[in-house]
C-alpha cells in the first residue's frame, strides 16, 4: 500500500496548503480559488476511504455548486474594478493562540484515544449499499432533506428578490 | 513516517477544522466566513468518513457526510441571500458593522 | 488496459500514466481535424471553400495555425490578476480532460473503470465552470467578466435539463457505469437505449418516443453546455468580442481551444454511450466473422469515434444554421421548456419501465 | 398548453427546416474565386495605378496641379532653342525638359482627377492593381527618363543660356543706352556740354 500513503500524504498537502491560503489570502477571489483546490483534494479524501459517490457528490456540489455560488456572491458584493474588498483582519494574534491551543488539544484527542478500529474494505461501488441504506433505514430523514433544500431555495429566493413595492 | 491509518485521516480533520475556525474568528468579509463554515464542514465530512471506512459501522458514516453535504449547498443558497441583502443594505459585507437591525 | 500495460511494462505506476495520456492523444488529433472540419463546413454551407493554401485543400491549416500560437508572445493584460490568469486556462482543460477519464473508448480501454462513471463526468464539467468564471474575472476586461458571468449562469442553468436527462437513462438502464450501459447496448442498431435498448415487447414500442425526446433533450442542454450556437452567449463574437477568452493569446488561447473541442467531443461521447450503441457497431463486428480477437477492440474504436464525429458534426451543422439567442430566450428554454419536458419524460419513462 | 405544445414543436420543426437548407448549401459548388490563382476581370474603367507616357509629356503641370493629395511631383527645365525634343503623338510641339516626374503612390488615391486636365492624355489609369512593397520609398515612381547627368547637364545648359541670354540682354540693353546717350548726347551737345559722363554712369 505504499502508493496509497505517497497518494494521501500528497492530497493531505494539497488539502492543507491550500486552507491555510484561503485563511490567509488577501485577495478574496484567490481564497475562492485555493478553496477549489481544497474541495478538491478533501474529494480526493473520501476516495481514499473508499466513499468514491461521497467524494464525486463533494465535487458536484461543493465545486459546481457552492463555489461558483460563493464566486457570484464575491462578483455581487465587491466593486470588482475599484479594490473595495475589505482586507484587514481582527485580533488575529489572540485567535491564532486560541486557535493554536484548540488544535493542539483536538491532535492529542485524535492521537491519543485508542479508536475501536477495523480492518478497512475497499467496496467496488458503495452506490448500491447507499441507495438500500437511504430509501430503508434513512427514509425520513431523505424526504426531510428534501424539503429543506426546497425551504432553502424558496427561502433564497425570496430574501433576495428585489422588492420593487418600497420603490 | 507509519503506515496510513485512522488517525492520519483525524489529525488532516482536525488541522483543516481549526483553520476554519480561524477564519470564522478572524475575517470580517461574510463571504470568507461562509468559507471558514465550509472548511469546518469539510473536516466534520472526513472524520465521519473515517470512521465509517475504518470502524465496523457499515455505511452510515457516508449517509451521515451526505445530509452535512446537502445542508452545506441549502445554507450556502441562503447565506448567499441573507449576504446580497446586508450588501444592499449597508454597501458592504463587513460582519463586524452590521449591528443594526433596522434603518 | 492496465493489466496488459502492468504486464507488458512490470511497473504499475507507468502503465497508469500511459493509460491516463492516452485519451489525450485521441484528444489533441481530434481537435486537430475537429477545427479544420469546422472551417471546412462552415464555409460549404456558406458555398465558400474555406482555408485551401496549406497543403491539399488546406488540409495542414490547423497544424500551422498551431505553429503560430505556440511562436506568439505570451500577453498578460496590465490590470490582471497573474496567477489566476495563468490558471484559468488549465483549470477549464483539467476539468474536460477529467471527463475522458471514464468514457470508454472500447471494450477494453476505459479511463476509470469506476462503477460512477457518468455521475463523474456530470460533476467534474463543475471545473469547467470555475475554469471560465476565472478567465473571465482575472483578464480584468469587462466584457471577459459579462462572457463569464454569462458562461457560469447558462452552465449552471442548463445542468439542469442535461442532469435530469442523464438521470432518465440512469433509470433506464439501472447503473451508473458507462461500460456496463455501453455493454447492453451490444451489435445491432435495434439495441440502441433510442431505440428502446435491450428491453422487449411492448415496453421497448413505447420507450422509443421518450427515448428520443429524452435523447434530445440531452443534446440541446449538451450544446449549451458547450457554449455551442445557438447557445454561443459567453462568447457572443458580436457583442462581447469573444467573451472569456479575449485577453488571451498563444499557448493560453489555445488550451482554451483545446478545451472547448474536447469538450464538444465529450457530451457527443456520452450521447453516443447513453443512447447510440456507445462503441458498439450497428452492424456486427468483421473480427467475430473473420475470427480475428484483435481487430474487435479496433472496430469499437472506429464506431466509437465515427459516432462522436458525426454528433460533433451536427453540433458544426446547427452552429451555421441557427442564429444566436437572446439572454431571455436563453432563460425560457432552459426554464419554460427543457426542465418541464424532462421532469414529465422522466415520470413517464419511469412508468413505463415499471410496466 | 396546447399554444406551449405547438410552440415546442414549430421549434423543433423549424430546426429541421433550416438544417435542411443548410444541408442542401453544403453541396453546392462554392462561388469563392481564388483570388491569387485566378483573377476577376477589371473593368474598364476601373481606377487603379497611374502610367505616365513620358514621351508625350510637355511638363504642362496642370495633373500636379489637379491632385487633390499632392502626390505628383514635376520639375521641369526650359529647353534650349536649339534643343531637338520632337513632337507628342498628337502633334502638340515640346518645350521643356521634364526632369522630374513622380508619383507617390503611398499617397495616391486614385482618384483620377489627374487624368482629364492632362492635354497630351500622357497619364492614364492602368489596370495593375497589386503593387504592395515592403519599404515605403519604393512606391515613389519616377517616370521621368533622363538620367541624373542628364538632368544636370540640361539645368546647366539652361542656365549657361540664360547667362549668356542675359549677358547678350545686357550688353543688348547696355549698347541700347549708349546708342541713347549717344544720340541723347548729340542732341545735348548743341544745347549744353556740361554733364555727359553721369547719364552714361545710369545706364
Amino acid at each position: 500500500m505504499e502508493l496509497y500513503d505517497i497518494i494521501f500524504y500528497l492530497i493531505a498537502l494539497t488539502v492543507v496548503v491550500s486552507a491555510a491560503i484561503v485563511v490567509g489570502s488577501k485577495n478574496i477571489v484567490r481564497a475562492a480559488y485555493s478553496l477549489l483546490f481544497t474541495f478538491l483534494g478533501v474529494a480526493g479524501i473520501y476516495i481514499l476511504l473508499g466513499a468514491d459517490f461521497i467524494g464525486v457528490t463533494q465535487l458536484m456540489v461543493y465545486v459546481g455548486g457552492i463555489l461558483i455560488l460563493l464566486l457570484f456572491g464575491i462578483m455581487l458584493t465587491n466593486k470588482v474594478y475599484s479594490v473595495d474588498i475589505r482586507r484587514e483582519n481582527s485580533y488575529i494574534i489572540p485567535s491564532i493562540v486560541i486557535v493554536g491551543i484548540f488544535a493542539a488539544f483536538l491532535i492529542f484527542v485524535m492521537t491519543e484515544t485508542n479508536w475501536v478500529t477495523a480492518d478497512p474494505t475497499f467496496p467496488n461501488t458503495t452506490v448500491f449499499e447507499l441507495g438500500k441504506t437511504l430509501l430503508v433505514h434513512y427514509s425520513i430523514i431523505f424526504e426531510i432533506l428534501a424539503i429543506v433544500l426546497l425551504i432553502a431555495l424558496i427561502g433564497a429566493a425570496t430574501l433576495a428578490r428585489n422588492d420593487n413595492k418600497e420603490r | 513516517m507509519a503506515h496510513v491509518g485512522l488517525t492520519h485521516f483525524l489529525i488532516l480533520s482536525a488541522i483543516l477544522f481549526s483553520l476554519g475556525i480561524y477564519a470564522i474568528v478572524v475575517r470580517k468579509n461574510a463571504i470568507m466566513v461562509m468559507m471558514g463554515i465550509e472548511l469546518v464542514l469539510n473536516s466534520a465530512n472526513i472524520n465521519f468518513i473515517a470512521f465509517a471506512h475504518f470502524g465496523n459501522y457499515g455505511i452510515s458514516g457516508q449517509i451521515v457526510s451526505l445530509v452535512v453535504i446537502i445542508l452545506a449547498a441549502a445554507e450556502a443558497a441562503v447565506a448567499l441571500a441573507i449576504v446580497l441583502n446586508l450588501f444592499k443594505t449597508y454597501s458592504h459585507i463587513n460582519v463586524d458593522e452590521v449591528n443594526k437591525l433596522k434603518e | 488496459m492496465y493489466d496488459l500495460l502492468t504486464n507488458l511494462l512490470g511497473n504499475q505506476i507507468v502503465a497508469y500514466v500511459i493509460a491516463a495520456s492516452l485519451p489525450l492523444i485521441f484528444v489533441l488529433t481530434f481537435v486537430l481535424f475537429a477545427v479544420l472540419a469546422e472551417r471546412k463546413v462552415s464555409a460549404h454551407m456558406q458555398d465558400r471553400l474555406g482555408p485551401m493554401r496549406v497543403g491539399w485543400h488546406g488540409i495542414i491549416q490547423t497544424l500551422a495555425d498551431m505553429l503560430k500560437l505556440l511562436q506568439k508572445e505570451d500577453i498578460v493584460p496590465e490590470g490582471a490578476d497573474r496567477p489566476l490568469f495563468n490558471l484559468a486556462p488549465l483549470l477549464t482543460f483539467l476539468g474536460t480532460y477529467a471527463a475522458f477519464a471514464a468514457i470508454p473508448f472500447a471494450g477494453i480501454y476505459v479511463g476509470s473503470s469506476t462503477a460512477i462513471g457518468i455521475y463523474y463526468i456530470t460533476a467534474v464539467s463543475g471545473l469547467v465552470v470555475a475554469g471560465l468564471l476565472l478567465a473571465g474575472w482575472a483578464s480584468d476586461n469587462k466584457y471577459s467578466l459579462y462572457g463569464a458571468m454569462r458562461t457560469a449562469a447558462q452552465i449552471v442553468s442548463y445542468e439542469i435539463p442535461t442532469a435530469i436527462a442523464i438521470l432518465t437513462m440512469v433509470m433506464v438502464s439501472g447503473t451508473l457505469s458507462l461500460m456496463k450501459i455501453s455493454d447492453m447496448q451490444t451489435a445491432h442498431f435495434w439495441n440502441w437505449w433510442i431505440l428502446g435498448g435491450p428491453e422487449t415487447g411492448i415496453v421497448k414500442f413505447l420507450l422509443i418516443p421518450f427515448m428520443i425526446i429524452t435523447f434530445l433533450i440531452y443534446y440541446i442542454s449538451s450544446l449549451a453546455e458547450v457554449n455551442r450556437t445557438p447557445f454561443d452567449l459567453p462568447e457572443a463574437e458580436s457583442e462581447l468580442v469573444s467573451g472569456y477568452h479575449t485577453e488571451y493569446s498563444g499557448m493560453k488561447f489555445a488550451f482554451f481551444f483545446l478545451a472547448e473541442y474536447a469538450n464538444m467531443f465529450a457530451v457527443s461521447a456520452i450521447a453516443v454511450t447513453l443512447f447510440l450503441g456507445g462503441f458498439h457497431s450497428p452492424i456486427g463486428y468483421l473480427g467475430h466473422s473473420l475470427g480475428i480477437d484483435w481487430l474487435i477492440p479496433v472496430e469499437q474504436f472506429f464506431w466509437f469515434a465515427f459516432k462522436g464525429t458525426a454528433l460533433v458534426f451536427v453540433q458544426m451543422w446547427l452552429r451555421w444554421t441557427l442564429p444566436r439567442v437572446r439572454v431571455d430566450q436563453l432563460m425560457v428554454i432552459c426554464w419554460k421548456y427543457l426542465i418541464p419536458y424532462a421532469v414529465v419524460n422522466l415520470i413517464i419513462v419511469g412508468i413505463i419501465t415499471l410496466l | 398548453m396546447k399554444k406551449y405544445l405547438k410552440n415546442t414543436w414549430d421549434a423543433l420543426w423549424t430546426i429541421f427546416i433550416g438544417m435542411k437548407v443548410t444541408w442542401k448549401h453544403l453541396f453546392i459548388p462554392s462561388v469563392t474565386i481564388q483570388y491569387p490563382d485566378e483573377h476577376r476581370p477589371i473593368p474598364d474603367r476601373a481606377r487603379n495605378r497611374l502610367y505616365v507616357n513620358i514621351d508625350d509629356c510637355i511638363g504642362c503641370m496642370q495633373c500636379q496641379r489637379a491632385c487633390p493629395v499632392d502626390c505628383i511631383d514635376i520639375k521641369t527645365v526650359k529647353a534650349l532653342p536649339t534643343d531637338e525634343l520632337g513632337l507628342t503623338s498628337k502633334g502638340t510641339k515640346k518645350a521643356l525638359w521634364v526632369t522630374q516626374f513622380n508619383i507617390d503612390f503611398a499617397k495616391c488615391m486614385y482618384c483620377q482627377l489627374c487624368v482629364f486636365p492632362c492635354p497630351t492624355e500622357c497619364i492614364t489609369m492602368t489596370k495593375v492593381f497589386e503593387f504592395s512593397e515592403y519599404e515605403r520609398e519604393k512606391l515613389l515612381y519616377n517616370f521621368s527618363n533622363l538620367t541624373l547627368s542628364e538632368v544636370k547637364e540640361k539645368e546647366e545648359n539652361y542656365a549657361k543660356f540664360m547667362e549668356k541670354k542675359a549677358a547678350e540682354k545686357a550688353a543688348a540693353a547696355k549698347a541700347k543706352a549708349a546708342a541713347e546717350a549717344k544720340a541723347k548726347q548729340e542732341s545735348e551737345k548743341k544745347d549744353n556740354d556740361n554733364k555727359p559722363s553721369s547719364e552714361e554712369k545710369d545706364s
